[in-house]
């Protein structure tokens, strides 16, 4: 029994058919890395195993039970369009989880259990380079800044499933190395499984155990909206021992995606 | 530079501002002085002079028979019950605007019946409101709530529905129940357009309380504006209406200071 | 909002509504100057009065039962009290409006100048009534005019319009409205002396269970009455004090008293009620009524509702009597009994 | 499913909505058969079967003195006065609106006057506009628009100056003058709010509607309400106000429904 | 005489100094890449010379006269994060500015002028690869398509100056190699002078003909925000003759950004 199984899944807006026919399944602590074209899906099929949207068809199931259509701190998300609460700090957007979990009735912390997870959320704004910015509201920060932001905010939960949408996009090689280290890390210590869509195909095989690419199977071009996107190539790759030294890019993956130019 | 970009700076603002106001004072006493020299008598626009006359009895002179300054006596009741209507309506409308906008279920059990609330003219209902109340001065801050608290929780619900999806998306797979997304992010981005509200609200709260105080009281602005009416005094009405105005413009600016300090997040900082 | 048994029952407190108008300033002035405390004091009961300043609302909130007692005028006391199943009892005939309610036209000193004009009033009141019977005297009909319904407290101003060229009011507004240019009184209550009557009312069970407030009223009021009506400074120092209560100045309020028939005298309130004259008037009252729908849909004839007078006279169902012409307490007063 | 995340179906949003106002209504009819077991003749809240009654008469009947259905007479004056005021008030609040919102520099200009002006209660200065616009029926629309078009104005003004700073950048880069910014990107994303603005000014509409007809008129719901209240015939007004408020409810309901079917691109997808 | 000249440009917010001291002069027809770490003030230097924010010191020239304090569409932008106008169809959107440009007080148009308007701009939406979604709003579309259309938006107006800031972030190789050869052409083509900032090396000096970093030259680790950033690398290639053919990416530059780790 997978820890994690999509059987079967169709997501269509109006006519429009996004996905068809997924089914799938994860192992519990397995790195997936998922690419494809811009529009295939990607970010639709992380909002579907999110909660946030219903399929049209198909089931999804955690452990062999149903896995109830609504988000919880099971599973953390950074958007594509990293979103941080606007009207929190820097400091308060991470602290936000661990009040939620600690306080579920007041939502704050005080005294003692504040202090502790002030501590905590500055470690962790340490590490993904804001500890210098932990009182700035999101409106006076960079775009890298609020995505670096956005990390930490999901990951100081540890989520089981952590599903990240292109979550370095905006960062420079630097800090993404950095960021890399970070999430490596973290998956490795608390067992996580991680979906994390990439633009990035250097990232996908270095950071993954496995690439999944989501293109569509068939192609009508007098009606481009009749077909889906589906998994076309699952790769399993072997377990690496160091996150940092990423092994050369297939050359035959490179081309997958290449060959999906302008497909949409 | 280009009239959509252009921001003045605040002594410009401050003197663009104040530029109509002045030609629609100076174009009062134009069309006052144009009707003084037909009819020396007249009632409707009286000269500034008379109104500086009759305004002194009010404001510097003791009432004999109550031993008070009428003007100022008239100014404390009014704003009392303007502040209390105001705080009432605008705390139900924090707490009922914030559920009715985060919960869809409430929202589709209350939502009909704040529209309905909303739309049903008080004043037509003045005798129950009366008998409800009694015509003290429950009645006429019951008046001022019951006129704009619906408009306020109406806005305010409509705000927070409005809030990005991923807002409460993400709150909950950072562990919140739905009463955690309530309190710690639909209330406090409610604030910002509580205050917004409120600013909006200033208006219809003077007209609801002009118009209780019409129907039965012994002091305050409105009642003193009804109390001339009867003798076309509108060397009293007008100073009363400028001073309604000046307060009401005074709270305006004072809600829309007060938000820009309290939730700067809110007003976008210099970007 | 006192219930049947509420009502009913022994009590020592009353709120009594005054809207202003010339006849009804002695009550909040009398308030003011201790002398309602002082009957208070006597009767062991205390007596709020309570400012409305939209006459027709005093008048419903007290057929709601939220005011014990108010000033009304004969017709409206019938009208919306009465005629609402409410048992009213009018203890004080205070004064008839003696010029007080007009009729004005604008280019014209007669009313025959008023046909086919808009006239501005307050309908369904006295100004109503009084306009039908400068009709009538003057072999128009109402149908000669077209009637726009008015708040008195707007009136004066919306005479001030060009187009506005007809209207009916009562004072203050009167006074005021004279004052427009081209403005003219051609029909006032002067010409019918006697028909528009201001009264104090109370409820009629609220009254049985407690006597002395018809006495301590009428104690107030004819102390109050022999007050303004001294001719030194005294009663220049009183009726300057209601004028401002009125929110005008003395010499204005001097004018409007000098169209108010005032009983002073409580033996000719006592005689002006027990005069068959009374009875005459209100049966031409009820009769308009009846024919404007006052009486609600539910009325098939001007009987519909009842009125008793003094020495046993009724008018209308004898079965469901809810006006009542009580001279009992102003008899009191002109005895020197309170 | 979480209170913050269920959205009822159409089928239980409408049940859950009429679920309040059915329950009001029972307790409407209880209140008013304990009265009535008390006094029989209770004019304050009469039973059903009185309302129904009296309203045949003015539904149902032609009044012998006009000749006309009175009810439907009252409707049709009060609707066309409505929808004259409401029409004036959005066109106004649409073209000032835009500018205010969309120019800083007139913004600075007007701004003050436009508060200002929003918040003098205008039932203060009846007798000014009666000498402007009369009584006829121009001083009853005009008393709506004053009423509402100023909140309007400042709501959509707003909204405007709210809208990200970088959709007037790129617009002014993309070759856009001020008129170009004011046209093709302030205007159309100001219209969706301009019905919301314009939902939430129905209830304000409707009250400044009848106080309009309260002061002087000689048809209209507001007339008749406020004529029979002279003899408290609660009966007639309870059945007008149900009235007024199932048309503001049907307006309301109109102009939501013609905003997303217009302005689908502003009410989020089904994303 | 330089074609774009800064002078001394210094950018502050409040207490907080982003850039100090920046001079610069570039040529007409260059391609100048802007790389460096998240935070540093790139998107903040492009928004002075865009003219949305006076500098808080300093002066900015074009062929010699002082830049005029405002936008117009002498330049053109691709935001950080797109954002394309949310009331206006794909085709709405590129078609707004022809629109602009041929009809100045209505700003539409119509009959034939219209047809070649939509015919150029469904032109420039298939090089994209956005012809089959021309009638979505912006609402509908995946984070990559939304930012193609902003691409589609700036390009289609051809400004003498182009600004792109992190332009290709959100697209997979495939496609951003396409826009690579786009963006290429149309500078050729029309002698654009294009500034972006990237975060991708390989795209800096592959597009680039003149690469700028920009990072803290000095840091006080107590008082972080005292000092801003500057140029501290200002590198000038050679003209590629294919802009397909990327060259290998030079060791010294690629170890710039990653010594700035945590910098900020
Ligand atoms: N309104 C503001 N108030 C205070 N600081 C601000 C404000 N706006 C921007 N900043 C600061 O300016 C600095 C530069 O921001 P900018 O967006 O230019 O960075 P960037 O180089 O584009 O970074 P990225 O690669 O992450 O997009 C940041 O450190 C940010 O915190
Ligand atoms: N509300 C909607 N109505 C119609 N189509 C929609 C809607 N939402 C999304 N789509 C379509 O769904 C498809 C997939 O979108 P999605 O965001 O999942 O793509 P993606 O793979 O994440 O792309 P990218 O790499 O650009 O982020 C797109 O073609 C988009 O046009
Ligand atoms: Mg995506
Ligand atoms: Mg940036």
């Amino acid at each position: 029994m997978a820890f994690l199984a999509l059987k079967n899944i169709w997501v269509e807006y109006g006519e429009k058919v996004v996905l068809e026919r997924i089914s799938l399944d994860i192992d519990e602590g397995a790195f997936v890395s998922i690419i494809g074209p811009s529009g295939a899906g990607k970010s639709s099929l992380l909002r579907v195993i999110l909660g946030q949207e219903v399929p049209t068809r198909g089931t999804i199931s955690l452990e062999g039970a149903a896995l109830p259509a609504e988000c919880g701190p099971d599973r953390g998300v950074v958007f594509q369009r990293y979103s941080v609460f606007p009207h929190l700090t820097v400091l308060g957007n991470v602290l936000l989880g661990l009040e939620f979990a600690a306080a579920p009735f007041a939502a704050r912390l005080f005294g003692s259990a504040r202090r502790a997870a002030i501590a905590e959320a500055e470690a962790m704004l340490e590490s993904v380079g804001l500890a210098d910015a932990k009182d700035l509201y999101p409106a006076q920060m960079s775009g890298g800044m609020q995505q670096r932001l956005a990390i930490a905010q999901a990951l100081i939960k540890r989520p089981r499933i952590l599903l990240l949408d292109e979550p370095f996009g905006a960062l420079d090689p630097g800090i993404r190395a950095d960021m890399h280290g970070l999430i490596t890390r973290l998956w490795r210590e608390h067992g996580l499984t991680i979906i994390m869509v990439t633009h990035d195909i250097k990232e996908a095989f270095g950071l993954g155990t496995r690439v999944l690419t989501l293109d569509k199977r068939r192609h009508d071009p007098h009606a481009p909206h009749r077909y889906g996107a589906g998994v076309v190539y699952d790769l399993a790759l072997t377990r690496k021992e160091s996150a940092h030294a990423l092994p050369p890019i297939p050359a035959e993956a490179a081309g997958i995606t290449i060959d999906t130019i302008g497909n949409n | 530079m280009r009239w959509v970009t252009a921001v003045p700076g605040r002594r410009g603002a401050f003197l663009l501002g104040a530029a109509p106001l002045l030609v629609l004072a100076l174009g009062y006493v134009i069309a006052s002085a144009a009707r003084h020299s037909g009819n020396a008598a007249d009632k409707i626009l009286p000269l500034p002079s008379a109104m500086v006359s009759a305004m002194a009895g009010l404001v510097f002179e003791q009432d004999r028979l109550s031993g008070q300054y009428l003007f100022w006596a008239d100014t404390l009741a009014s704003l009392g019950r303007l502040a209390a209507g105001l705080g009432i309506a605008t705390l139900s409308a924090l707490l009922v605007g914030l559920v009715l906008g985060a919960l869809p279920r409430v929202r589709a059990t209350l939502g009909p019946l704040v529209t309905a609330i909303a739309v049903i003219p008080p004043i037509a209902l003045l005798p129950i409101l009366f008998i409800t109340f009694g015509l003290g001065e429950t009645a006429k801050v019951a008046l001022i709530v019951i006129g704009i608290a619906p408009f306020m929780i109406r806005d305010l619900a409509g705000h927070i529905a409005a809030l990005p999806r991923e807002q409460v998306i993400k709150a909950l797979t950072l562990g919140a129940n739905s009463w955690g997304v309530v309190l710690r992010v639909a209330l406090p981005q409610a604030l910002p357009r509580l205050f917004e509200g409120l600013r909006l609200s200033l208006g219809p709260a003077w007209v609801f309380l002009i118009s209780a105080e019409a129907i039965a009281a012994d002091v305050g602005l409105g009642y003193r504006i009804f109390l001339v009416r009867r003798y076309l005094a509108m060397d009293v009405i007008i100073p009363y209406v400028a001073w309604i105005a000046l307060l009401a413009v005074a709270m305006d600016l004072a809600l829309s200071r007060s938000s820009r300090r309290l939730f700067g997040w809110a007003h976008g900082a210099a970007r | 909002s006192g219930g049947e048994d509420e009502a009913a029952a022994p009590r020592t407190e009353f709120d009594i509504g005054w809207s202003i108008y010339a006849g009804w300033m002695p009550w909040p002035y009398a308030e003011q100057a201790g002398i309602v405390k002082k009957w208070g004091d006597k009767y062991g009961i205390t007596m709020r009065f309570v400012q409305v300043n939209d006459y027709i609302e005093s008048v419903n909130q007290y057929t709601a039962g939220k005011l014990d007692g108010v000033t009304v005028a004969n017709m409206d006391a019938l009208t919306i009290p009465a005629a609402g199943g409410k048992d009213t009892s009018a203890i004080i005939l205070g004064d008839y409006s003696n010029g007080n309610d007009a009729v004005l036209l604008k280019g014209s000193d007669s009313v025959a100048g008023i046909k086919g004009r808009q006239v501005y009033l307050a309908e369904l009141s006295v100004s109503h009534y009084l306009l039908a019977r400068a009709l009538e005297k003057n072999a128009l009909k109402l149908t000669d005019v077209k009637t726009v319904n008015t708040s008195d407290a707007d009136i004066a101003a919306a005479f001030g319009a060009p187009d506005v060229t007809a209207a009916v009011a009562w004072n203050p507004q009167v006074t005021t409205m004279k004052g427009v240019p081209g403005a003219k009184a051609v029909f006032t209550s002067a010409d019918i002396p006697g028909e528009i009557l201001d009264l104090m009312v109370v409820d009629t069970k609220v009254l049985a269970a407690n006597p002395n407030l018809g006495k301590a009223l009428a104690g107030i009021w004819f102390e109050t009455m022999t007050l303004m009506a001294k001719q030194d400074a005294e009663g220049a120092a009183a009726r300057a004090a209601m004028a401002k209560l009125a929110g005008t100045d003395a010499q204005a309020f001097e004018g409007q008293l000098a169209t108010t028939f005032l009983y002073t005298d409580p033996k000719a309130a006592v005689a002006a009620m027990a005069s068959p004259d009374l009875v005459t008037t209100m049966t031409r009252v009820r009769d308009f009524s009846f024919a404007q729908g006052l009486f609600g849909q539910g009325a098939r004839s001007a009987d519909a509702v009842g009125m008793s007078f003094p020495g046993g006279k009724t008018l209308g169902d004898k079965a469901a009597i809810t006006l009542r012409f009580d001279p009992t307490y102003m008899q009191l007063a002109a005895d020197g009994k309170l």
